[in-house]
């Protein structure tokens, strides 16, 4: 039994830098708390559903159903997250609905780490690095995709319609990414 | 100087917002709204620079952004500097600080004037022809001189104190220009509730509205006009209003560029950005990018006071300026009659000289005449009178067969010149579109489109304000998808103007300089010059005079020049060769192009989730491709030396502890996933066990070797495969590009974990006894856990997959931890350890350990260039296997060839020097130069385990040589070293499996 | 910056790509069967046409699929997109080759 | 030809410059030449000059689809340099650095060939390992090049910014004194003029639409826009379009053609003394004779002949530039535009015979052809005079695809671990 005093505890990579802020443009840029995530991959045939993770929605959308929520961004490729504290039972639960087709359940619950930009203007500020068309019409309620902030790689994800955006990004980048978001937020101002 | 020359009442300005900056040093004022060549029209300041080649006085010419001479360097503080500011285009703002360049020791007196006198000698392409005897007086003598009476302005030196931005942005249509194409297109294609933007280069949206007179639109006056429309797309939400903001780029399948000035106009900015660079992915494009008026050509007009004449009626009408009181307007055509009677109306006395007859001008004639004009018909101009500026015009009368009168010169301290219009084309160019010369308009019009893009109104020809406002809504509304029209009245425009190329002159045209590029001193003879010489494709003669090649781009230039040799060649205009415009329309600053890439945002800067406790305990750190990594540990007064040497020994000696987190890691799962590995690397896959690791062995399919790393199988479909750093990227995208490509057949799937695991290695004897008390659900004894085994439980509570593998050649465990979990169980380790003096240690280290083990690292012994058998890893090859990538390629020619250089063992014979890495092996340094090279020397270390320093090297038929001495290259000549086993250390590999 | 229609995600900036060069070079069934010259010719010769050139491209930062483009090389413009192991719908010559 | 001279230019002065004559002449192309070289680059011009006076044959054309140097001769950014890692490269490479040291001369025509040396930094511990190699192998081929610390780096050209804390620190640099620039025009000037005084014909706005072969196979004539012109041995230099001229022979070539862009800044006073290189930040920087900052970067990543690259690749590039030298954000860019460059799987040139006898090729220079012009020239001419390789081209053949002799510098400096 392992005393109690060497159980390790979680560090996140922007623990101490990624303070709430309120930013110029009325933007403001949080880290998100920790969650279980998966990459979910199976071949063409998927059934409908997973474990209460939705997975026949369209290319590039996101369906949250409870506290799980599944974002689609390729044909045989979703990111699945839960609460923190039902990573095992996901993967669990997961596994035995796909057991019997091809198919990889990886853990990257530590490898990503998430960011939140909202605000009237959270758009404007992620398209001084994402190159997407971020309008209502284009990029809606639901919506979901891998992409670029200036020069790393994030998902990108719009739950609802509210302008809030989440922004998923390796661990190793998210000081990168978040640093570029509060930019972003300076880079809105115009002349007094 | 109080702004005499500022008219009592008109003009855009606000008179009640003084403004002051300065002029070489002398205070000036001006008013807010006016532009920095408006306010030193204002104070009756003409000459404001040198030009580039000659050092001639030059003035203001023009009102926009194809000023050519008037530049100016402006400060607007500290770290705010620089240089080639147009003087028309520079928005006035309290304590501007601007001065002239180009000249020494002042504007007024400059020394390099004395070019001036050598013009006969400096002409095109001189340069060419001389400065080759001595030949070594080019680089001493010459260039330097050539070189300091180059260049215009003086670049910045310190770093720029302000923030650019930059902004992706989508839109169904962008209109280029808010002049009255460009807002009458908004206005359209606005109404079906598209998204538009509009954008212009003018601090203030109207374009030639801005400088209106009489005319009116729809019955009301122009400006009305301008602001009632502004008003309407203003209130639109569809619509994105960007004044100060230049449309520079046009790039393939509509994306367009532009600059957002944001700040330079006000005093402080308050942290808000300098520019913003807008990329625009445009559904279509609607250029209105209106026109430019061509000087006209002729003796010394270049003078200060020569102006435009369409800038002198805007510094007029928009400005309230009078650029001069007594102003001759030149032209050969009938858009000047209006600057001159807007003129007359000012104050100012004005005549007309123009080249045409007067039975072929219109209705301007009778109108300037009525306004009290002078006009004198069939006149050429043959040269101007006054240095620092312009005192008089010399004209004199032309008849219809070209004979010349007599000379008379006309008194005066301003020249407004036009010589017809040209439309601006840039845009419609940059995006591949075809030019077409009309020849009826003298121009290069837009022809056949090349993306989703229409231009319109004076930017294709049109120079009539209703036909404009027409035509620009019918295309704003197309562009949208409408087909709406409306209709406009609106003042007729005074148009049509008589091409001319070169003034008629009864001068010596091969003796007089009349400037065609006037930036860059390139004149008519010039131009003739170059094509005597077989300079006949226009941009043979650009290359050659440089014409076109100034900061204006030959936006006044590049017609005149054309005309002139297509009249030297006795050949149609076109066949000469049109200019094909390439972004950006006008210079643009690098920080916009750069935005918030810069500092910490330039390259991410990649670190662990250990990364912070190494900079707490003093690591130095190495940048190894996106990664900070530690190199090591140096204790108070360590040298790197030292440190190493340290590390070194403590590992070998009790336990070490290395942050290797920056290892590529893919979890490769699927039925097929042994069969995928099997035909990835070299090495068998199939009968690896689950708990097994494997050494793992990538080749390029040309043969060489591409990656490496060790393999675990963690299930029958499931393997947890290792990169190197720089790699981990490439052989992803290597492995997802074969899966995908060649066998889609295969169940396998891929996804990164580098960055799900910390991967902390414990390396030494004590390495087992460190990590024993963290570590539960694995049994780690070495019967239950043996060296290239891999078991799941937990470290610290905490999940890990656990590795026995040692990259040092000591017993050694290297554990993969969640990353969130990775610093409290490196801490933890590091306590535990403390009792056996655990020592952390960096790359450094860790590449003299595994060179003391003859272990490779790919990119250090390797280069792209190297097979296994090269490096005496032949025997990692599954010679079973009928096929992997890279096997077919290891049986071509050149790759079972003898004399491959191959991995061995280097002992210097003096066993404290260090050989330098990247140093050349050769048998004999007898020999002459060019030397037969051997090879090169890979890794070199001081080894304190070794008791010496140790290097590995790849030498020709290396490991036929085994101890023969050979020679290594020094900072001072050669050393001698013997050919020994690439093992230094454990050469049987029994402390591995303690 | 090209806009390129990923077959799964539509119309994408080029920066969320990479090109893959030339399409259709197939790797040979048993490469130790193949000869020299041969070999040398699937490694390293490539379709290098000024006009329609059929391409590979990944849409890295995106769906992360690789599909097929025919692409004017000399206008840039793309023809159309289309899957992996799948056919063009064009039939020019070089579609085909 | 008239050869130009103090005297020349002065009396020339005195009468207002009306006595110069062309350069080089327009002829019409004549039934058949000995040589006909397709392409009227810098390589091509010099390959017929000194096939012309180094081998005497003169019964030569240089036919050129557009205007003399109108391709990448005139869209690079003219850096010259010797010091690459292999003896191959090294061979051709400074045999071409030791012809621009007399061309002006030689060609009576001032190339400004500008002996500003190149630096090229390392940013970390394997570039400092990959020059350090390339600085020793130099030195045993007898070209100069020489380590400079990070401190000797700053003196040498004092705008790098060596403060350890920034993102790509300096590491050191490898300096090739010899090294440097020239005006990129002047050369095919220089070259046509040289060419055509010795009886090249050099023919302009003239397209090579096919290659006539004989029964046999071997090579004939060519087919152009001006009609047919035979010749005894064609020599094809076209960079950009090499495989689409090959094509015309039946050959298929190891090539791809990419934009590859460049710009310059609006002219400044004197503030950059020599060339800078970097492969980690990955940018290069010089400034011109004129004051513009010459700066230059990678390919874009498709097959392209639109002379034209993407917008983000000129971000990327002035990044790096801003990032190595922030006081230049304030600078602005004047004028831009884009090469097609014809690159090999090994990233060196190819130069010599083709399966199709009497058609000779020289190509696949990739982003670094101009520093090789003379010598380039000068090999080529070698082995279309004599119908074998020059002893400095004969590595560079079109067989070594298939024997994996490759010759590859970029492999060399590989990145890995």
């Amino acid at each position: 039994m392992l005393d109690d005093s060497l159980y390790a505890r979680r560090v996140s990579p922007l623990d101490g830098a990624a303070k709430p802020a309120s930013l110029p443009g009325g933007v403001t840029v949080r880290q998100l708390k920790p969650e279980a995530r998966f990459s979910l991959r199976v071949k063409a045939g998927a059934p409908a559903d997973a474990a209460g993770f939705a997975l026949d929605q369209k290319i590039n959308s996101i369906v949250v159903r409870g506290g799980r929520w599944s974002a689609r961004l390729g044909p045989d490729e979703w990111l699945i997250g839960g609460p923190e504290a039902d990573a095992q039972l996901i993967a669990e639960e997961v596994e035995a609905t796909l057991r019997d087709r091809p198919h990889s359940l990886v853990s990257v619950s530590h490898r990503n780490v998430s960011l939140e930009i909202s605000g009237a203007n959270a758009a404007i500020a992620l398209n001084a690095g994402c190159p997407l068309d971020l309008s209502d019409a284009a990029f809606p309620a639901g919506s979901a995709t891998r992409t670029l902030l200036g020069k790393c790689e994030i998902v990108l994800i719009r739950a609802g319609a509210e302008p809030s955006y989440r922004v998923e990004v390796w661990r190793s980048f998210s000081t990168y990414a978040h640093g570029f978001l509060v930019e972003a937020a300076f880079g809105l101002q115009n002349a007094a | 100087m109080a702004q005499h020359f500022r008219l009592p009442s008109g003009g855009r300005i606000d008179r009640s917002k003084p403004v002051s900056f300065t002029f070489n040093g002398s205070k000036i004022e001006g008013y807010q709204g006016d532009t920095l060549a408006s306010a030193l029209l204002a104070n009756g300041v003409h000459f404001v620079g040198r030009s580039f080649k000659y050092h001639r006085p030059r003035g203001i010419m023009s009102h926009g952004s194809d000023e050519p001479s008037a530049l100016l360097s402006v400060s607007r503080g500290p770290g705010r500097t620089d240089p080639n500011n147009r003087a028309s285009v520079v928005e006035l703002r309290e304590g501007l600080v601007t001065k002239s360049q180009n000249h020494w020791p002042s504007l007024n007196f400059d020394v390099g004037a004395v070019n001036d006198l050598f013009s006969p000698v400096f002409v095109a392409g001189f340069y060419y022809k001389t400065f080759m005897w001595p030949r070594s007086f080019w680089d001493k003598v010459y260039e330097p001189f050539i070189r300091a009476a180059a260049g215009l302005g003086v670049a910045p030196d310190v770093p720029d104190a302000d923030r650019y931005a930059n902004r992706h942005a989508h839109c169904d249509v962008l209109v280029v220009g808010m002049g009255p194409t460009g807002l009458a297109a908004a206005l359209a294609a606005s109404e079906t509730g598209k998204r538009v933007i509009v954008a212009d280069e003018q601090a203030e949206p109207g374009g030639s509205l801005l400088h209106a007179s009489e005319e009116t639109i729809d019955g009301k006056p122009a400006a009305e006009w301008v602001k009632e429309t502004l008003a309407v797309l203003d209130a639109r939400e569809n619509v994105i209003l960007l004044p100060r903001t230049t449309v520079f780029g046009y790039y393939n399948h509509n994306h367009v560029a532009m600059t957002e000035r944001v700040t330079d106009h006000v005093v402080d900015p308050k942290g808000a950005p300098r520019e913003r660079l807008w990329q625009v992915r445009a559904g279509h494009v609607v250029i209105a990018a209106g026109s430019l008026e061509r000087p006209l050509v002729f003796a010394d007009n270049d003078r200060p006071g020569v102006l435009l004449a369409e800038s002198v009626r805007v510094f007029v009408n928009r400005y309230g300026v009078l650029p001069g009181r007594k102003i001759v307007f030149a032209t050969s055509g009938a858009s000047a009659y209006q600057a001159a009677v807007d003129a007359k109306r000012a104050g100012a006395h004005v005549t007309i000289s123009d080249l045409r007859l007067e039975a072929d001008c219109g209705p301007e004639l009778a109108k300037a005449r009525a306004a009290g004009v002078e006009v004198l018909t069939a006149h050429t101009v043959i040269g101007t009178v006054g240095a620092k500026r312009v005192k008089g015009l010399i004209v004199a009368p032309v008849t219809g067969a070209g004979a010349i009168g007599p000379r008379r010169t006309l008194d005066c301290d301003c020249v407004g010149i036009s010589g017809g219009w040209t439309p601006t084309v840039h845009l419609f160019s940059q995006s591949r579109g075809k030019l077409a010369y009309d020849e009826a308009l003298d121009a290069f019009l837009p022809g056949t489109s090349a993306q989703a893009e229409t231009t319109v109104g004076a930017s294709h020809g049109d120079y009539d304000l209703a036909r404009c406002l027409t035509a620009g809504y019918a295309a704003g509304a197309k562009a949208a998808g409408s087909a709406a029209t409306a209709r406009f009245e609106a003042t007729p425009t005074l148009k049509g103007f008589q091409p001319v190329r070169v003034m008629p002159t009864d001068a010596n045209p091969a003796k007089v300089r009349a400037f065609i590029d006037f930036q860059n001193d390139v004149t008519a003879k010039d131009i003739k010059l170059a094509v005597r010489e077989g300079f006949q494709s226009i941009e043979h003669v650009k290359r050659y005079t440089t014409t076109g090649m100034a900061t204006d781009q030959g936006k006044m230039s590049n017609m005149n020049a054309l005309g002139i040799v297509a009249g030297q060649l006795d050949r149609p205009l076109p066949s000469v060769g049109t200019t094909t415009f390439r972004p950006p329309y006008t210079p643009t600053t690098f920080g916009a192009l750069v935005g918030p890439a810069r500092d910490a945002l330039f390259d991410p800067i990649r670190t662990t989730p250990i990364h912070d406790w190494a900079v707490e305990h003093g690591a130095k750190f190495e940048p190894v491709s996106l990664w900070r990594r530690a190199w090591y540990f140096p204790k108070a007064g360590e040298d790197m030396h030292a440190a190493v040497a340290r590390e070194c020994k403590a590992v070998r000696d009790g336990v070490g502890v290395f942050d290797a987190s920056t290892l590529g890691k893919i979890e490769v799962v699927g039925p097929d996933a042994a069969e995928f590995m099997n035909r990835m690397y070299v090495n068998p896959w199939l009968k690896l066990e689950p708990g097994k690791c494997r050494y793992g062995l990538m080749l390029k399919e040309d043969g060489y070797i591409m990656d490496d790393g060790v393999v675990a199988r963690v299930a029958q479909d499931r393997f947890h495969v290792t990169t190197t750093t720089g790699g981990a990227a490439r052989v992803l995208n290597h492995m997802e590009d074969y899966l995908q490509t060649e066998w889609p057949d295969l169940n396998v799937f891929l996804t990164s974990i580098t960055e799900e695991w910390a991967v902390i290695a414990v390396q030494g004897p004590k390495a087992r006894e460190t990590i024993a008390p963290l570590v539960s659900d694995i049994d780690l004894s070495p019967e239950a856990f043996p060296h290239m085994a891999m078991r799941e439980g937990r470290i610290c509570g905490a999940p890990t997959r656990l590795f026995r593998v040692s990259f040092t050649g000591e017993l050694g465990f290297e554990i993969n931890v969640p990353a969130d979990y990775g610093r409290a169980v490196w801490e933890a380790i590091y306590e535990s350890g403390r009792k056996f003096g655990i020592t952390p240690y960096g790359t450094e280290t860790m590449h003299v350990l595994r060179a003391e083990k003859g272990y490779i690292i790919v990119g250090q012994e390797t280069d792209g260039t190297v097979t296994p058998d090269d490096v005496g890893l032949a025997g990692m090859i599954a010679k079973a296997k009928a096929d992997f990538v890279g096997k077919r390629s290891l049986a071509r020619q050149d790759l079972v060839a003898s004399g491959r250089k191959q991995l061995v063992g280097l002992f210097a014979d003096d066993p404290s020097l260090v050989l330098e890495e990247g140093a050349q092996v050769v048998a004999d340094p007898n020999q002459p130069i060019p030397m037969k090279m051997l090879g090169h020397v890979t890794s070199s270390y001081d080894s304190p385990n070794v008791g010496r320093s140790i290097a590995l090297a790849v030498v020709a038929d290396g490991r036929a040589l085994m101890g023969t001495s050979l020679f290594v290259t020094t900072p001072g000549g050669f050393t001698r070293v013997s050919v020994v086993d690439p093992v230094f250390f454990d050469a049987k590999g029994e402390r591995i499996n303690a | 910056m090209l806009l390129i229609d990923c077959p799964c995600c539509g119309l994408r900036p080029e920066t969320e790509f990479r090109c893959g060069g030339q399409a259709h070079v197939a790797r040979p069934e048993k490469p130790v069967d193949v000869g020299d010259q041969d070999w040398s010719e699937y490694l390293f010769v490539r379709a290098n046409p000024r006009g329609v050139h059929a391409e590979r491209w990944i849409h890295q930062h995106g769906c992360g699929r690789w599909f097929n483009a025919l692409r004017d090389t000399v206008s840039d413009r793309f023809v159309e997109t289309y899957p992996m192991g799948g056919k063009p719908k064009s039939t020019t010559t070089e579609a085909r080759a | 030809m008239r050869r130009f001279s103090y005297r020349s230019l002065i009396s020339e002065a005195l009468n207002a410059h009306q006595g110069w004559q062309r350069q080089w002449r327009a002829p019409d192309p004549k039934p058949s030449y000995d040589v006909v070289i397709v392409g009227g680059g810098g390589h091509g011009l010099a390959t017929a000059y000194y096939l012309a006076s180094q081998h005497g044959i003169t019964n030569v054309a240089v036919i050129e689809k557009g205007w003399i140097g109108g391709g990448n001769t005139g869209r690079n950014t003219t850096i010259i340099r010797s010091n690459y890692l292999y003896d191959e490269s090294a061979g051709i490479y400074e045999h071409a650095l030791k012809l621009w040291e007399g061309l002006s001369q030689e060609l009576n025509y001032n190339v400004m060939f500008s002996q500003r040396g190149v630096l090229m930094l390392a940013h970390n511990v394997h570039d400092v390992q990959s020059f350090k190699r390339h600085v020793y192998a130099n030195r045993l081929n007898g070209i100069d090049n020489e380590w400079l610390s990070t401190e000797e780096c700053k003196a040498f050209c004092p705008p790098i910014n060596i403060s350890q804390d920034i993102r790509y620190p300096v590491m050191g640099g490898a300096l090739q004194r010899r090294a440097g620039t020239a005006r990129h025009d002047a050369v095919a000037w220089g070259y046509a003029r040289g060419a055509d005084s010795r009886g090249v014909d050099i023919i302009q706005n003239c397209e090579v639409k096919g290659i006539r072969r004989d029964a046999s196979g071997a090579a004939v004539g060519v087919e152009t826009t001006r009609g047919y012109i035979g010749a005894k041995r064609i020599g094809v230099v076209a960079a950009g379009n090499t495989s689409v001229v090959m094509q015309m022979a039946g050959v298929r070539m190891p090539l791809e053609s990419y934009p590859l862009q460049a710009l310059v800044s609006e002219p400044v006073k004197p503030c950059f003394p020599c060339v800078v290189m970097s492969n980690a930040v990955h940018a290069y920087l010089s400034q011109s004779d004129k004051g513009e900052l010459v700066i230059g970067a990678g390919t874009d990543q498709y097959v392209s002949y639109s002379q034209q690259g993407g917008l983000h690749i000129t971000n990327h590039t002035l990044d790096a530039i801003c990032e190595m030298f922030p006081q230049f954000t304030r600078m602005k860019m004047l004028r831009s535009w884009g090469g097609v460059v014809d690159v090999t799987p090994d990233r060196s040139p190819i130069i010599g015979r083709t399966p199709v006898q009497n058609l000779f090729v020289n190509c696949g220079w990739g982003t670094g052809g101009f520093k090789a012009t003379p010598g380039s020239g000068h090999v080529f001419a070698h082995t279309l005079a004599t119908g074998e390789p020059h002893k400095i081209n004969a590595p560079f053949t079109l067989d070594r695809f298939r024997t994996g002799r490759l010759i590859d510098e970029a492999a060399a400096a590989a990145v890995a671990h």
